[in-house]
């Protein structure tokens, strides 16, 4: 009964900083302010694990989501110098804002009527179809035990996936101008095209 | 709460013998064995070759740096490739029970047909393998455009390969995933490839918006993607289409208890429409491609849908064909609006990589039918069109290489006034190509859409099949604009004055692309053959080894697969219904 | 059924939609991303919400996997947004738009 | 025996793939002779198929080659289809068409794009194979178009001539039309009995409900009138035989246009069950054609275009044979048709190239001297055509107007005119050609003293076009020049001179004389010749057991065709009329051409010289006035077949501008159309569980 409470109570606690935070990520104008609204959120999930009894996950989120990637974002907000305030009072789309608002509010909606219809336990799932939870062993256990059996091609495949996020910062780093030399052959080749000049006016 | 079992979902019998196992080891040991899962070694070595050769090349280049140039990064791509697709055959003979002897191991006992391995994350039935295959081709003659199109460009660097092969990867992870998870890590692998390649080209700016816009379109339906699959897990229990076909045939899910896995079904359905680019998830694809250098193009046209093609079919007409009256409305929807929506707005681009654009989401819309269809039937036209569809737009967007010249810049239809004249060659190559994208009779193209249309009307679509057949009507006439533009147009100012320059590898990759439309075209029965035994199906894995000494061999593994596929009970093989 | 179950699963489904609209309002690349990781975390939070109610822990683990992708996703994305922005400073994405019809 | 049918289509189909690569690099003499010798040993081996076939009870085979689009439960084979109907088209087609060959080798010699030619004429051979034999519709239709694609090819050969490109660009808008009602009835083929095959739908056209089986007779009729061309599809081919070559033009002859006859009596089950107007309006269709083709023919000046609405002629009398249920007597004809049309496609040909590509008549006369072989075989192409006994055309035409006879008086009526035209017509092509006076030297003199404007103009019309259709200008913009010359032409051109200007003429050298073709040319004459004189053998009158050809094709048509009840004494009595009606015509001819007794030029009026005006009318009728006849035949090919795409022409670009807008370039409203999508489609799911 008590440890109910105590849930309910956390919970609470935590969905208005979740929100708040998440409010605030749209509402700033300033990227770092919304940055920092987002590592009031990321907070606020990691106690709703630990809550959930997902103690492991908990810590992950802190480490990785508000020290590595919040951290990566504010770098590169430091870095590109966009500090500055963006202009958020006018829309230059027709509409953009109501539909966009029907949309949040639909999906939000549906999905919320959608689990209160399903009665019983909100799931209709079957129960513990890859591995129960249990008090008996660890939190991290359980994971890992799963992690290595079930999902084990998922972890492969996750090798992949962050090598190409290697690549990719590699890719992405190079500056234009680094560009190697044409090859000997450049000289009966035509120099490269310069940038149209009406993709600059553009960017202005 | 916890523990407490549902009528419907029975703990398997593997699971409750490895609690068991925890509990009696678990004070002593510590840690309980480790109950590891059946590795099916052979059918993920197409996948290991790709991966491998992806890292090896990324090691090879930059431990070599300056002693290995472009020309080996494409021979190694290729290479990889090819391998990769020889590795894929014995897996083709296992699966389809073929002689022996064939194989290079010793089956002994083992079982043939369809099977999955990974604890059932990873399905191996002539479904994946044929896709896989077509993918490991895809590559080879994507790097072939790629190196013509990189030595042209005087990109000298090796992570395009790279990413090409990394994207395949994640392509094939796909077609074979038999885990939403999975399915999800395969797209996200294969979509952040692309990214990069479309936004690679640094000289353009053009190239960084493609990206970007890419990217930021590519997450947000993503994420859709992954609520949809948060919304299965709610309403199934699992992620494993294994588990959930299994589920759903043994639980009447009706009324209140279905609407989470409905509500997960449509939003995967929007990721999925997202990179098959139908309508109205689309906008993304026209200047994608508009902007992306076009050797990337030609790889994101080809193997990106086909892998997200090979995703949809297996997730909703193998895993939720239970659902198939609930979905199939959607596709519908979906198919008519990017067969008309695609055609139309096809006829008004002066851009040729734009119209080729909304062309293949005229395409995807005609794919689409064939997944609507949610039957055999259809998968079989699903199956014929991505891979006629494969090599004629990669021939078609390499000819846009060629054409598009130093820079990358000239993709006006103008460019192609006269080009006829200009280079015959070319100007044939191109025009042989889009017919065979119009659907005229002696190009794969016609079978593709034959079969989609056919496998429409044998659906009660037939409403479906006439729209198809009227959006093709108008789109013919778009590709003979362009044709008529190559032939019968004189050469304008942005027509190349010379003969353009064909790279020989440019070359072998058009020779290549116009032989198999040819070929498909001319006699579609060896195709159609190997397509038909390319059904997809969910089967049980096999149990879990509970040995703890991680010395599997493959013998015991596939033996263990003979009772795995015959317990695969109600899910193990799941014919699509919907037909008559 | 647990008044708190609901309250995770519509929580998150809030949560998703904050997200949603926040990329479809904002212009800043950098504040888009950052709509894309709240709707992950939504994502997560149904995920590990929906194993509770499941009693099943792959909920958890899948969530390690969203990580990934999330982590992967922003350096890409921002890999992406830096080459944008050496191209032209302070662009927003309304302003990137020289491809279009 | 049987078993080796495949060979018969594949050896055309090996020599079409040496040809195209190799062609160029063999050169002249050894591309045509390996052409030759493919068709040559196509035609054994179709003669080996056929006494295999006479072996067999049930004279039915089918071969199954492989399965060519599987889709579930319809299944389309590439496989091929011998009955007593495809034996006997698969031996005249591979006999005369080796026989041509044969012929071009000596024709086209000295032409620089000679392999080329052949690699045609080897292609086109096969697709017709495979329209024969092919034992499915979709198989038809495949060498259905094969055909037409090569007859495009063929009459554009020198496409640096317009008329020929203008000829070419009209033969493949009007088969459109034609293919359009093929595919059409392809379709509901499919839909109503679920398969393709012959063996499948023939036997089960019984049971087909009255409607359907009027719906498919018609579309099928519309793709045959096209490919056949009867009216009102017959624009085509009068122009195509302005292709280059006589070859070319006797191939359409002799085989191409007989496909649409071959098509009606393959599916003669499903018209038997059509509504009865259906085969009215065949016949009828057919009737009216020959009478007004005949009238044409009359009028003409042009050697080959006598023909070419000779054949026409013709092709409305096997219409009117299928029309009235007498299918054999249509096959019977299409068989001497071929041999002796071909013989004087090839005996004009010949004299063409005697005269230096000279093709108007009115310069010729007198060649029955200079090139004897010539004019030996061209008597037993005339007399057969003419109608005269015992040339194989006597028996060919005169089967049919018995059995109309007994049908239809007043279609015997329309048939029996158009007979006599035919003796009048064939009759003063051959006086004004091989008798008479020599009439070259005179023209010769007359171009002499042409006035320089007219010569530059007919210089202009020579590099430029020639004016081959006087009734239907050509207004397309890029022969604005051609129209210039033509009209300098027509103004500068005095009345009853004797030359108009409506074919073109060529320099002749000085001192010329007409000269025999060499033997390449002239065996094939002979062997054509001996052909037509005996063609009649395969199908006497009398007695019954004489009927080999109708006795042969029975199976075929069993059930759907007329039995002649007709007496002895009225058979006789008709062949005895149409013999004297034949020689009238001859006599009258002879009369009127030859010794000039009668005024021929009301014959020869503008009205048929024109054919009717039939090319204008349909200009003015379609397209307005002062538009060309392939103006308007391309338009209503616009407005009609393309109407999907050119008629909704407008608004799809149009409604392609206004979807355009929403392409704005701006990422966010991307993402909304995602965020609407992915929202419609939740909605959609939910009001599944909650509707």
């Amino acid at each position: 009964m008590g440890t109910d409470t105590v849930e309910a109570v956390v919970f609470v606690a935590c969905a208005l900083i979740v929100l708040g935070g998440a409010f605030g990520v749209i509402w700033f104008r300033n990227p770092v302010q919304s940055a920092l609204s987002l590592v009031a959120t990321l907070f606020g999930v990691a106690v709703l694990f630990l809550n959930m009894n997902a103690q492991f996950l908990a810590a992950v989120q802190v480490i990785v989501y508000t020290g590595a990637i919040v951290v990566l974002i504010l770098f590169v907000i430091m870095l590109l110098g966009v500090d500055t305030a963006d202009d958020i009072d006018a829309e230059p789309l027709v509409g953009q804002r109501v539909i966009a608002l029907v949309i949040a509010a639909g999906v939000a909606g549906l999905v919320i009527a959608g689990v209160t219809i399903v009665g019983g336990d909100l799931v209709s799932g079957a129960r513990a179809a890859t591995a129960a939870i249990t008090d008996d062993v660890p939190n991290i256990e359980q994971i890992g035990r799963v992690l290595f059996t079930d999902y084990v091609y998922a972890l492969e495949i996750t090798a992949v996936l962050l090598t190409i996020a290697v690549v990719a910062a590699v890719v992405m780093a190079r500056k234009p101008t680094e560009v190697e030399p044409l090859p000997q052959e450049s000289s009966s080749m035509e120099p490269p095209e310069p940038v149209e000049p009406e993709a600059e006016e553009v960017f202005d | 709460m916890l523990g407490q079992i549902d009528g419907g979902g029975q703990l398997p019998a593997e699971l409750e013998q490895l609690l068991q196992s925890v509990d009696a080891t678990g004070g002593a040991a510590g840690v309980a064995e480790i109950a590891a899962p059946v590795v099916a070694w052979s059918a993920l070595v197409p996948i290991i070759v790709l991966a491998l050769g992806a890292l090896l090349l990324l090691t090879l280049a930059s431990l070599l740096r300056g002693r290995i140039g472009p020309g080996f990064f494409t021979g190694w791509t290729i290479g990889v490739g090819l391998v990769s697709f020889v590795t894929a055959i014995p897996v083709w003979a296992q699966v389809q029970g073929w002689e022996q002897s064939f194989l290079w191991w010793d089956p002994a006992d083992s079982a043939s047909g369809p099977f999955s391995t990974l604890g059932g994350a990873m399905g191996v039935d002539g479904f994946s393998v044929l896709l896989t295959m077509l993918i490991a081709l895809a590559v080879v003659v994507c790097a072939l455009v790629l190196s013509g199109f990189a030595r042209r460009e005087g990109d000298r660097h090796v992570e395009a390969n790279v990413l090409l092969l990394l994207s395949a990867v994640g392509g094939v992870v796909m077609v074979g995933a038999n885990d939403l998870i999975v399915l999800f890590l395969g797209l996200e692998t294969l979509s952040m490839a692309v990214y990069v390649l479309a936004a690679m080209n640094l000289r353009r700016v053009e190239s960084q918006e493609a990206g970007l816009k890419y990217f930021v379109l590519g997450a947000f339906s993503s994420a859709f993607f992954l609520y949809g699959i948060a919304m299965v897990y709610g309403g199934t229990g699992s992620t494993s289409l294994v588990d959930i076909t299994d589920f759903l045939s043994t639980n009447l899910l009706l009324g209140g208890s279905s609407v989470l896995v409905l509500l997960g079904i449509a939003l995967m359905v929007a990721g999925f429409a997202f990179k098959i680019a139908a309508v109205p998830f689309h906008a993304w694809s026209p200047d994608v491609y508009d902007g992306a250098p076009t050797a990337s193009v030609a790889f994101m046209a080809s193997v990106v849908k086909v892998a997200a093609f090979a995703g949809m079919v297996r997730v909703l007409v193998v895993g939720f064909d239970t659902f198939a009256a609930d979905w199939r409305p959607i596709l519908q929807v979906l198919a008519v609006l990017s067969l008309v929506g695609g055609a139309l707005l096809a006829v008004v681009q002066t851009n040729v990589k734009r119209l080729l654009a909304y062309s293949s989401i005229s395409h995807a819309g005609f794919i689409l039918l064939g997944v609507e269809a949610a039957s055999e039937q259809g998968n079989r036209a699903v199956l014929v069109y991505l891979v006629a569809y494969t090599f004629m737009v990669i021939g078609s967007f390499a000819v846009v290489s060629i054409v598009g010249r130093t820079g990358d810049a000239m993709h006006s239809v103008d460019a192609y006034r006269g080009l006829g004249k200009v280079s015959p060659a070319l100007a044939a190559t191109f025009t042989f190509l889009l017919l065979s994208q119009a659907g005229i009779p002696f190009t794969s193209g016609f079978y593709a859409k034959f079969y989609a249309v056919v496998a429409a009307v044998d659906a009660q679509s037939a409403w479906l099949a006439v729209v198809a057949m009227l959006s093709a009507v108008v789109a013919a006439y778009l590709y003979l604009r362009l044709v008529v533009t190559m032939w019968f147009v004189a050469p304008g100012d942005q027509t190349p004055s010379r003969g353009l320059v064909i790279p020989v590898s440019t070359g072998i990759a058009l020779v290549a692309c116009v032989a198999v439309t040819l070929f498909i075209g001319i006699t579609p029965d060896p195709l159609t053959k190997v397509v038909d035994k390319a059904q997809p199906v969910v089967v049980q894995p096999p149990a879990p080894v509970a040995n703890g000494t991680g010395d599997l061999n493959v013998d015991q593994l596939l033996g263990l697969l003979g009772e795995g596929g015959a317990g695969g009970a109600g899910g193990a093989q799941t014919p699509a219904t919907g037909g008559r | 059924m647990r008044g708190i179950d609901a309250g995770y699963l519509v929580l998150s489904a809030i949560l998703f939609s904050i997200g949603a609209f926040g990329l479809l309002v904002r212009r800043n690349p950098l504040v888009m991303l950052m709509c894309v990781e709240l709707m992950l975390n939504a994502v997560n939070l149904t995920f590990v919400a929906f194993g509770m109610m499941l009693g099943d822990i792959a909920g958890q683990v899948i969530v390690m996997f969203v990580l990934v992708v999330a982590a992967a996703e922003v350096v890409v994305g921002l890999g992406i947004v830096v080459a944008v922005s050496r191209r032209k400073p302070g662009a927003t994405a309304d302003d990137i738009r020289v491809l279009r019809g | 025996m049987v078993e080796l049918v495949w060979l018969i289509p594949a050896l055309p189909l090996l020599g079409f793939v040496i040809l195209v690569f190799a062609g160029r690099r063999l050169g002249e003499p050894v591309a045509g002779w390996l052409a030759t010798a493919v068709v040559a040993a196509s035609f054994v081996v179709s003669v080996i198929v056929f006494l295999g076939l006479v072996g067999l009870d049930d004279r039915v085979f089918v071969q199954t080659l492989f399965t060519w689009i599987p889709a579930g439960d319809f299944v389309v084979d590439i496989g091929l289809y011998l009955d007593p109907l495809s034996a006997a088209m698969i031996l005249f087609i591979t006999g005369i068409s080796a026989l041509i060959h044969m012929y071009s080798i000596g024709y086209m010699h000295g032409d620089e794009n000679f392999s080329k030619f052949f690699v045609y004429l080897n292609l086109f051979v096969f697709s017709m194979l495979v329209l024969v034999l092919g034992d499915n519709l979709l198989l038809t239709f495949l060498g259905w178009e094969g055909v037409g694609a090569c007859s495009y090819l063929l009459i554009s050969f020198w496409f640096g001539k317009p008329a020929n490109a203008t000829a070419g660009k009209k033969a493949f808008v009007t088969n459109r039309i034609g293919d359009w009602g093929f595919l059409v009835g392809i379709f509901m083929v499919f839909f109503t009995f679920g398969s393709l095959s012959y063996s499948d739908i023939l036997p089960a056209s019984d049971g087909l409900a009255q409607t359907t089986a009027t719906f498919i007779a018609v579309m099928l009729f519309i793709g045959a009138i096209g490919k056949s061309a009867q009216l009102p599809l017959s624009v085509w081919l009068p122009d195509a035989m302005a292709g280059p070559t006589p070859v070319s033009a006797l191939i359409h002859a002799a085989t191409m246009v007989t496909a649409g006859v071959y098509l009606l009596s393959r599916i003669n089950p499903i018209i038997a069950v059509s509504a009865d107007w259906v085969p009215m309006l065949i016949a009828w269709t057919g009737a009216i054609t020959a009478l007004l083709a005949a009238t044409v023919a009359l009028a003409q000046t042009d050697i080959k275009k006598v023909l070419a609405y000779s054949t026409v002629e013709m092709l409305g009398f096997m219409f009117l044979a299928v029309g009235i249920g007498a299918y054999w007597t249509a096959i019977f004809l299409m068989i001497v048709h071929a041999f002796f049309k071909a013989l004087l496609f090839l005996c004009a040909g010949s004299v063409i190239h005697g005269m230096h590509e000279n093709q108007d008549m009115r310069v010729m006369g007198g060649l029955r001297v200079l090139m004897p072989i010539t004019f030996i075989a061209y008597l037993a192409g005339w007399f057969s055509l003419a109608g005269i006994p015992p040339f194989s055309g006597f028996f060919g035409k005169d089967e049919i107007l018995t059995y109309v006879w007994q049908e239809n008086k007043a279609l015997w009526v329309v048939g029996m005119i158009a007979a006599f035209l035919t003796a009048i017509y064939i009759g003063r092509q051959a006086f004004m050609v091989f008798f008479g006076e020599q009439r070259w030297p005179a023209y010769l003199a007359k171009l002499a003293v042409v006035p320089p404007a007219v010569e530059a103009a007919n210089e202009a019309a020579a590099v430029g076009a020639s004016v081959d259709e006087p009734a239907g200008p050509l207004t397309d913009a890029q022969d604005e020049a051609a129209l210039a010359a033509a009209t300098a032409l027509a103004v500068s051109d005095t009345p009853g001179d004797g030359l108009d200007d409506d074919v073109e003429l060529h320099e002749l050298p000085d001192g010329f004389t007409p000269h025999e073709s060499p033997w390449l040319m002239t065996i094939p004459l002979l062997v054509l010749a001996v052909a037509s004189l005996v063609g009649g053998l395969l199908n006497l009158p009398f007695p019954r057991s004489a009927h080999y050809l109708d006795n042969w094709l029975e199976p075929v048509f069993e059930g759907s065709a007329v039995k002649l009840k007709l007496s002895t004494g009225t058979i006789v009595g008709l062949l005895t009329f149409s013999t004297v009606v034949a020689l009238l015509g001859t006599a009258f001819a002879a009369a009127a051409f030859l010794y000039k007794r009668i005024n021929a030029r009301r014959l020869e009026s503008k009205l048929f010289a024109n054919a009717w005006y039939y090319d204008t009318a349909l200009a003015k009728v379609v397209g307005g006035p002062g538009t060309g006849a392939f103006e308007a035949t391309a338009s209503f090919d616009r407005t009609v077949i393309d109407g999907a795409v050119n008629g909704v022409g407008g608004s799809v670009p149009r409604m392609g501008q206004a979807l355009r807008q929403f392409q704005n370039g701006y990422v966010r409203r991307y993402a909304l159309a995602i965020g609407v999508g992915s929202l419609l489609m939740l909605a959609f799911m939910f009001s599944r569980v909650v509707g």
